[in-house]
């Protein structure tokens, strides 16, 4: 168990947690070498059939992770994806599979250190919960 | 060439790259971003300045007609107009650019530590430094001054980018027009000892105060005394400081237009961080009269910011615990709070380089030491092909800075219109390889970025992870993938190795995708081609105490970027032909300078009005504004529109239907009785205002009441022998329930009316019943010479407005007198109200035919407040003047050349490029749910003739919402179609099924 | 160095130990003063509220015998020093003010006021550079690092225009003196606040709070005493403070001056302070 | 309403631009007498751009005016208030209205009746007959005690030599505010 190395994938908008992470990088902010990111042009791009394949491919949590509310540089793009997270998060239930395994974040291009503790926080979840049941199957 | 890497430098620079011109963008600073690049967030919107700038400043580095001169200044400017000679003097910046990675191994090293200018001097920086994390270009610079010339970085940079000898250069370079654009600078607070900055430490400026908001400030984002550390319970802010004081040394005696708002905002960002703190703004007028200003006002005071009308004489500390304490009067009374901080709304002032650099340029200054400009052409300076955008011509926020950029380049265009396209760069690239029914041959090429990567990850060990896997044919390791000489090798490996997909495994994609796309257009490979992986930012360099585990996601990530990329397609960006004419609705001087403009730049226009004659409301305005006279000036420009070849006017014209798209538009106009079909590529609308229904103070009841527009009027007959006393009243009828907006053109009327009552009758009684003076910029002298004059202003508050009884001898007036405590009664022979400025008559219909929302009060809503004023979301529409907002003529004029040099970016194109990563319908799959038509940000999709959806590969901006809602999954994004996304994930863990076994 | 000396009236009576301390600290310290022969009352802190006229003619006939004697003039005490200046400032600005005063008084002295005197408050003298080289060589008993409050008051440095010769707001010229002498001096932000000095005899209720929050802020910032350039200020601090409380004594600089050069006449000085410092210095052993 | 201008009037006299006050209330903020004063600094300003001199002669404000200058230093219209008290309470005593604050007037006079005779302050002289108008002799009288037991306060007068420059200078004053009044 205290070795279970989780897979996270990040869905990372381009214009705030993408620059959030190279600003994390820029200024050295150490974090949690379980995450992977997946670039896309807009948090509003997610669709539930990408997020519950990964889930189906074997990630052991997933995170979108968008604009600030209000800030979304295609205007509501956010908005969208949050409630695709939130559907999806109901179907991962009726699956089994906790709700917790998958959650939205919403934060600033400049916030290098948010970016950071997002991914600290969220390993520290899915490192309770344990790999996903639907691991390794 | 463009002085001032500022917004508004990349502004005009970008402006003009856009439609044909070649640009040299110098700047004294080591990188782009100015201001801007120093705000936490922006009002009055709260959206984080450094997300807005980032992509700007990236653009213009990456925009190969932008050549770009970091620590350079204009010393000498030879020549005239259309043919000048600049003189550039380009300090040293002893590392080498094209050499230097950015990676920070020589600020790590070097012993010096100096104070950090950029973040106020709250925090430390090396001698070698880069001035902000996502500095642009991101290289080091030396600061020599401090540098005792150890050589520690210069062992330590394995670039070998550290050269100590550099030498200034003096270039001369031959331009046609030259865009100054050097911002302003902040009063420094220090002047004013009451206050106690630098001297108490928890009093800092607003700017200082900005960068602790900042999450890349010294104090990370958060609010800390920087007496102990504490989070601060109560705050203070002081406005005017520097501002508004009419004496030499104290500061300026205009009002600096943008720390009110910019108080407000940092105000409501310490309650959204800690809504428990108590924060009082200390001001004299709150001049919130831009765009949706009033009403973020009113939020703050909704969330429990107080707002105390009473400048602050001094701030005393107590020397124990380091609180402050500031004593106001308010009510007759005087009271003393205790403040656990203070922040100073210092104000701006011109850039210590104004006067060398107006010098250099040729220009006259302003009484201000501003650039001086005209009134009727604010961008223009006292040389002709010299033109001033941004703070430089007078304190203004980012949008107003953004739309002057844009009008420089638009003048600047007018003028050089011959000369377009003759420097711009045209790349010439090596025809197309055709792969598409080739097997994928990946080529993956590893970064040790020095040591930034290879001194944690084990690059040998990912070369040889990744040509293990399907698909790859080889991988490479490079010391430093961005340098040249690796990018010619990488292309010689493409050819040698017939390699048709290629991964970077690098760094970030916001800053070296445009680089590699490029080499792979050079090697002949469509740029689509390329996945970046990025395992430096993203990996070594936040995982350094991992390096086994930065191993093992470095190779995961370069598989997934090899998953991906065999995924991709080419994509084309197809050529659409541009209809090289414009469409301007509106003939007031919004739509006619716009007109002007842009038949000066030799394309074609149509001015449609729906009224009899062109000129709109400037044709009720008398009184000269800056020596201009509005109805002279509206009748000059009215025969240069009737004179131009390139213009057509229809008049008694009203747009009735518009179709197609950016580039090609097809619009039918109602002339009279018959209607006309016209062609064209783009649409500026500029609709207008006008003046609003007063229900309040006996309008309509009295005549001798009467709005500002007939006051124009009354004075424009030059008879008042008969008025002893006139009484104005602000606010009649805005900023309040159902219009809680700021007209911003009344203050400064009415103070210029007051002003030429005095000049006929000397001995008339002037009041002004007023809520804020929002006399803001250099119109604050006005209500200084007003004051002078003898005019008495009277603040009144809303919830005890002026009562006002018809009599005999004259309209009798009660009004509350705070600054007396008394009652004051006037008898006016004459009141005039400060009417609202409302949108133009079915402004919301014409909004409607070209899908542009209009916000709550029904002006028309902008692609973004900040940095796209003049755009909205339909691509190849454009807005300005009072349509957009309530404003002043010359803010109505410097719009309309902004939008008119947005437009000018869409029709000096022969065509347009459509296409790449955008949404595609699969046909077939669509039920015609309208699920895309609704969610577009941009109002893209739309139901078309064969009842499925259709999305313009023109307009569409590759948000990708509409794919990602699709029921149907019809929609797919291009470059990041599902089943790309999926099989990048899928490689991340299909490799780990093959390592474990 | 050699300078015209105006004391003014209070340095003639309640302030006789400032007027005392300056002659000697100048003296052992190669600053000649010559006494403006039959100087007048300045009009201080009445004559501007009865005539705005008197308020410069008054002080005008100083500057004339000064502007005679040839010599730039040296004032310790900041009402004095301020009139002064303010006087000089309405005659070379030609104000309407000024120039009758200037005109009345030729014909009365005979001579009027040509402008060319400058007048300096005793601190600009003590802080020049060769004051300060000086210094050091001559300093017996340094002043121990005890804790001052340096307190400048209102007319020194306001309006800035005219008076100051220091920071208006943050001054620092005591400071730096007090420090040359070995002190410390405190961190408080009331060293510019008004001590109501002008109606300290008529309302002294109002001068009694305006007196008690100085002294408080003093204490507050850490300070054992007070230090003053002012004649006014020194005696409303001194005098206003209450029995009961613990008293701050209130020096003059230039005693300060004296008792760092190891002058033995200062002991008689401060015999004529309300609130006796001696016990002070004893116990830093400086007396 | 009054016919002429108090604040004409006294930017004519005190060179002070009342008008262009825009009662910022910094001066009153930072006055040291604003516990004490019944109207605020600004407030004193307003009434003269209000024309309103009965409110103004009326006020303990212009007597209780510590002449600090806090007020002048940090206006941003450049306005000294201090000199508007002067100029109010010289018209106050021009106009025999009874001052509000009757003991600061009476302690001016005998200051300067002291120097009109002697060319330099005799302070037992003045304080003496200062208590003796106001009627205030045991006022501070422990404080008096203690000071001319430190032989804070001389007991002898002394003269200048050219005490008639003085008398003279004060002749003019005289005159000078009676040509004020002429000019009204
Ligand atoms: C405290 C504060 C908060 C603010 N908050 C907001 C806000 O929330 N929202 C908002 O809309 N606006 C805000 N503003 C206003 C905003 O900062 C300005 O409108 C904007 O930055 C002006 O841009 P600019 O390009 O004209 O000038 P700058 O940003 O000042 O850029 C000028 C550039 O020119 C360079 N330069 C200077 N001199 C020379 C020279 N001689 N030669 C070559 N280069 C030179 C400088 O290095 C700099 O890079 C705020 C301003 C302040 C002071
Ligand atoms: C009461 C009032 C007083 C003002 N006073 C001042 C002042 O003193 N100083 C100052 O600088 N500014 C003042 N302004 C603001 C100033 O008038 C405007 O900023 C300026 O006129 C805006 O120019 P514009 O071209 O955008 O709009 P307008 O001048 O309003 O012109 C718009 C034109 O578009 C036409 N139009 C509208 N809809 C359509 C349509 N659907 N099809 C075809 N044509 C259409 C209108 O007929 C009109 O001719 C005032 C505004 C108001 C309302
Ligand atoms: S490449 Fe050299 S100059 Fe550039 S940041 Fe790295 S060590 Fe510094
Ligand atoms: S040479 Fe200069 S910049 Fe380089 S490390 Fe030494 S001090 Fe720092
Ligand atoms: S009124 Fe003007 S100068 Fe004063 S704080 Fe507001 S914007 Fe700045
Ligand atoms: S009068 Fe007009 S400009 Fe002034 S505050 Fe009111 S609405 Fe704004
Ligand atoms: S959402 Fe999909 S199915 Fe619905 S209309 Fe759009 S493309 Fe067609
Ligand atoms: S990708 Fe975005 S912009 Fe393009 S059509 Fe879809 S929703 Fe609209
Ligand atoms: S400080 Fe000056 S401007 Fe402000 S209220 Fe006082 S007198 Fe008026
Ligand atoms: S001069 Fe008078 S009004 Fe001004 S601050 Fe001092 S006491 Fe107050």
């Amino acid at each position: 168990m205290s070795d279970f190395k989780p897979k996270i994938v990040a869905f990372c908008c381009y214009y705030c947690a993408y620059a959030a992470a190279d600003v994390a990088g820029s200024l050295r902010v150490q974090y949690a070498p379980e995450v992977r990111l997946v670039e896309i042009p807009c948090s509003g791009r997610i669709d539930p059939v990408v997020i519950l394949k990964t889930f189906e491919e074997g990630a052991d949590g997933v995170y979108v992770a968008g604009c600030l509310e209000g800030d979304c540089h295609f205007l509501k793009g956010n908005i969208r994806a949050r409630q695709r997270v939130n559907y999806v998060q109901k179907i991962l239930g009726e699956l089994g599979i906790d709700p917790e395994r998958l959650a939205m974040y919403n934060l600033s291009g400049a916030q290098g250190g948010r970016f950071a503790q997002i991914a600290n926080e969220f390993t520290e979840k899915i490192k309770k919960l344990g790999p996903s049941p639907l691991r390794g199957r | 060439m463009v002085v001032g890497g500022g917004i508004a430098g990349m502004q005009a620079a970008s402006d003009l790259a856009e439609s044909g011109f070649f640009v040299y963008l110098i700047t004294s600073d080591d990188s782009l971003g100015g201001r801007m690049a120093r705000l936490d967030k922006t009002f009055p919107t709260n959206e984080c300045s450094m997300c807005l700038l980032g992509p700007r400043m990236t653009g213009s580095l990456n925009e190969s007609n932008i050549n770009l001169l970091t620590r350079a200044k204009l010393t000498q400017l030879e020549g005239e107009a259309g043919n000048f000679t600049a003189v550039v003097e380009r300090q040293p910046r002893y590392v080498d650019e094209a050499r230097c990675t950015g990676c920070g191994l020589c600020a790590d090293t070097c012993p010096i530590e100096v104070k950090d200018e950029f973040n106020g001097e709250l925090s430390k920086r090396k001698a070698v430094y880069k001035q902000f994390p996502q500095a642009v270009p991101n290289k080091y610079a030396i600061d020599i001054e401090n540098c005792i010339r150890c050589m520690k970085c210069t062992r330590v940079c394995s670039a070998g980018a550290i050269d100590h000898q550099q030498q200034s250069e003096i270039l001369n370079i031959n331009i046609g027009a030259v865009i100054l654009a050097p911002g302003f600078e902040s009063f420094n607070a220090q002047q004013l000892g009451e206050y106690g900055l630098g001297y108490y430490s928890n009093v800092v400026s607003n700017i200082q105060f900005e960068r602790m908001l900042s999450s890349t400030g010294p104090t990370g984002g958060h609010i800390y005394r920087p007496s102990d550390g504490a989070v601060p319970k109560q705050v203070a802010f002081i406005q005017c400081v520097g501002s508004r004081d009419c004496r030499k040394g104290y500061g300026n005696e205009y009002c600096s237009a943008v720390c009110c708002m910019a108080s407000v905002k940092e105000a409501i960002i310490i309650k959204e961080h800690k809504p428990e703190t108590e924060i009082v703004i200390f001001y004299l007028d709150m001049r919130a009269f831009g765009k949706n200003f009033d009403r973020y006002v009113n939020r703050a005071v909704g969330q429990g910011i107080k707002l105390q009308r009473s400048l602050i004489s001094s701030v005393k500390e107590d020397p124990i615990t380091g609180n402050l304490s500031l004593s106001y009067c308010d009510k007759g009374q005087v009271l003393t709070e205790e403040f656990d901080m203070v922040v100073l709304g210092a104000g701006v002032q011109p850039p210590k380089s104004a006067g060398e650099l107006a010098k250099a340029a040729g220009i006259e200054l302003n009484q201000f030491g501003f650039a001086k400009t005209s009134y009727s052409n604010p961008v223009e300076t006292t040389r002709a092909g010299v033109f001033a955008a941004g703070g430089f011509i007078g304190p203004r926020d980012i949008p107003e800075t953004v739309v002057s950029g844009s009008a420089a380049a638009a003048a600047a265009a007018e003028l050089l219109s011959a000369a377009r396209g003759v420097s711009s760069r045209e790349i010439k690239y090596p025809e197309e390889k055709i792969l598409s029914s080739e097997q994928a041959r990946v080529g993956v090429f590893v970064c040790c970025c020095g040591s930034n990567i290879a001194g944690v990850v084990d690059v040998s060990e990912v070369v040889k992870y990744a040509s293990g896997l399907p698909g790859v044919a080889g991988a490479w390791k490079f010391t430093y993938s961005c340098s040249q000489e690796s990018l010619q090798k990488l292309k010689e490996i493409i050819h040698e190795f017939h390699l048709n997909r290629i991964v970077v495994a690098a760094c970030s994609i916001r800053t070296h995708l445009p680089l590699f796309r490029n080499a792979l257009r050079e090697a002949g490979l469509n740029q689509y081609y390329l996945e970046m992986a990025n395992i430096r930012d993203q990996c070594s360099w936040v995982h350094r105490d991992y390096p086994e585990e930065a191993t093992a996601k470095a190779k995961d990530l370069v598989a997934m970027a090899v998953g991906k990329v065999r995924h991709h397609r080419p994509l084309y960006l197809k050529p659409v032909q541009v209809v090289q004419k414009a469409l301007v609705v509106g003939g007031g001087i919004a739509g006619i300078t716009a007109a002007l403009s842009l038949a000066e730049q030799d394309y074609q226009v149509y001015l449609i009005e729906r009224q009899e004659s062109l000129g709109g409301m400037l044709n009720q305005l008398y009184l000269p504004q800056d020596g201009i006279k509005p109805r002279e000036l509206i009748e000059k420009k009215i025969h240069a529109v009737k004179s131009h070849p390139n213009i057509r006017v229809y008049k008694n014209a009203e747009l009735i239907n518009v179709s197609g798209r950016i580039g090609d538009f097809q619009s039918k106009i109602k002339v009279e009785k018959t209607t006309i079909e016209l062609k064209h590529g783009v649409v500026v609308i500029a609709a207008g205002c006008r003046e609003g229904n007063i229900k309040e103070y006996m309008y309509g009841e009295d005549k001798r009441v009467i709005t500002r527009l007939e006051m124009e009027e009354f004075l424009s007959s030059g008879n008042n022998s008969l008025v002893k006393t006139v009484v104005f009243i602000q606010c009649a009828g805005s900023r309040q329930e159902g219009r809680e907006y700021c007209s911003r053109t009344c203050c400064g009327q009415t103070v210029r009316q007051a002003l030429a009552l005095k000049e006929l009758n000397e001995d008339v009684n002037i009041y002004v019943l007023y809520r804020d003076m929002r006399t803001y910029g250099f119109m604050e002298s006005e209500y200084r010479r007003a004051r002078e004059k003898g005019v008495i202003f009277v603040n009144y508050q809303p919830d005890s407005p002026p009562d006002l009884q018809g009599g005999y001898n004259g309209i009798n007036i009660k009004v509350k007198d705070p600054s007396s405590r008394s009652n004051l009664e006037l008898t006016a022979d004459l009141v005039v109200l400060a009417s609202p400025a409302v949108p133009a008559e079915g402004l919301d219909k014409l909004a409607g035919l070209l899908k542009i929302p209009v916000n709550e009060d029904g002006f028309l809503v902008e692609t973004h407040a900040k940095l796209a004023p003049l755009d909205v979301p339909t691509p190849g529409v454009f807005i300005c003047g009072s349509a957009h907002s309530p404003q002043n003529i010359n803010e109505v004029i410097a719009q309309a050349k902004g939008a008119a040099a947005r437009a000018a970016g869409v029709l000096s194109k022969s065509h347009l490029l459509a296409g790449g990563p955008v949404a595609k319908v699969n046909q077939e799959k669509c039920a015609a749910c309208v699920t895309c038509v609704r969610l577009c940000p941009y109002g893209v999709p739309y139901i078309g003739s064969k009842n499925v959806a259709e999305i313009s590969p023109v307009q569409c901006q590759g948000c990708g919402t509409c794919a990602g809602a699709c029921p149907n999954k019809a929609i797919t994004l291009e470059h990041y179609r599902s089943e790309q996304l999926i099989e990048k994930v899928r490689a991340m863990f299909n490799m780990e099924v093959a390592r474990s076994e | 160095m050699k300078y015209s000396y105006y004391p003014g009236c209070s340095l003639c009576s309640t302030a006789s130990e400032y007027n005392l301390s300056t002659e000697a600290i100048c003296s052992k310290l190669d600053i000649q003063l010559i006494e403006i022969p039959d100087w007048n009352c300045c009009g201080a802190t009445s004559a501007h509220s009865a005539s705005a006229y008197l308020a410069v003619a008054l002080p005008l006939r100083n500057l004339i015998l000064a502007e005679a004697m040839g010599l730039d003039m040296v004032v310790p005490c900041a009402a004095c020093y301020h009139w002064q200046r303010v006087a000089h400032n309405e005659v070379i600005n030609k104000t309407p003010v000024g120039q009758r005063a200037n005109e009345d008084l030729a014909k009365i002295m005979g001579r009027g006021y040509h402008g060319t005197l400058k007048t300096k408050h005793i601190m600009e003298v003590l802080l020049q550079d060769q004051v300060l080289e000086l210094l050091p060589r001559k300093l017996i008993k340094p002043l121990n690092k005890i804790k001052l409050a340096a307190y400048y008051g209102c007319l020194m440095l306001r309006p800035a225009d005219v008076v100051a010769f220091d920071n208006a707001e943050q001054p620092n010229s005591i400071d730096r003196l007090a420090q040359a002498l070995g002190a410390e001096t405190v961190r408080w932000s009331a060293k510019v606040d008004c001590c109501g000095g002008s109606f300290t005899l008529a309302e002294s209720g109002v001068v009694q709070k305006l007196t008690a929050d100085i002294v408080s802020a003093a204490k507050r910032g850490g300070a054992e005493a007070i230090v003053t350039a002012c004649p006014l200020c020194q005696a409303n601090l001194d005098s206003r403070q209450k029995e009961n409380e613990n008293q701050m004594p209130v020096f003059y600089i230039t005693e300060l001056v004296g008792v760092a050069l190891g002058m033995p006449e200062a002991r008689k000085w401060f015999k004529k302070h309300i609130v006796n410092p001696v016990p002070m210095l004893e116990k830093y052993n400086l007396l | 309403m009054e016919q002429v201008s108090l604040a004409e009037d006294l930017a004519k006299e005190t060179g002070q631009k009342t008008n262009t006050c825009f009662s910022c209330m910094k001066c009153s903020g930072g006055c040291p007498i604003s516990f004490a004063s019944d109207l605020k600094t600004h407030e004193v300003i307003r009434l003269v751009n209000l024309n309103q001199l009965d409110r103004l002669l009326n006020c303990k404000t212009i007597w209780l005016c510590a002449f600090c200058k806090t007020c002048k230093q940090r206006c941003p219209n450049d306005i000294d208030a201090s000199l508007v008290m002067d100029w109010l309470k010289s018209k106050a005593l021009e106009l025999g209205v009874t001052p509000a604050m009757p003991n600061i007037p009476i302690m001016y006079q005998t200051f300067l009746r002291s120097v009109e005779k002697l060319g330099r302050v005799y302070e037992a002289g003045w304080i003496g007959t200062y208590k003796i108008k106001t009627k205030t002799y045991t006022k501070d009288f422990k404080l008096g005690l203690k000071m001319l037991g430190k032989r804070k306060i001389k007991l002898v007068p002394g003269r200048i030599k050219n005490y008639q420059h003085i008398r003279k200078i004060f002749a003019s004053a005289r005159l000078g505010m009676k040509c004020r009044k002429e000019i009204k």
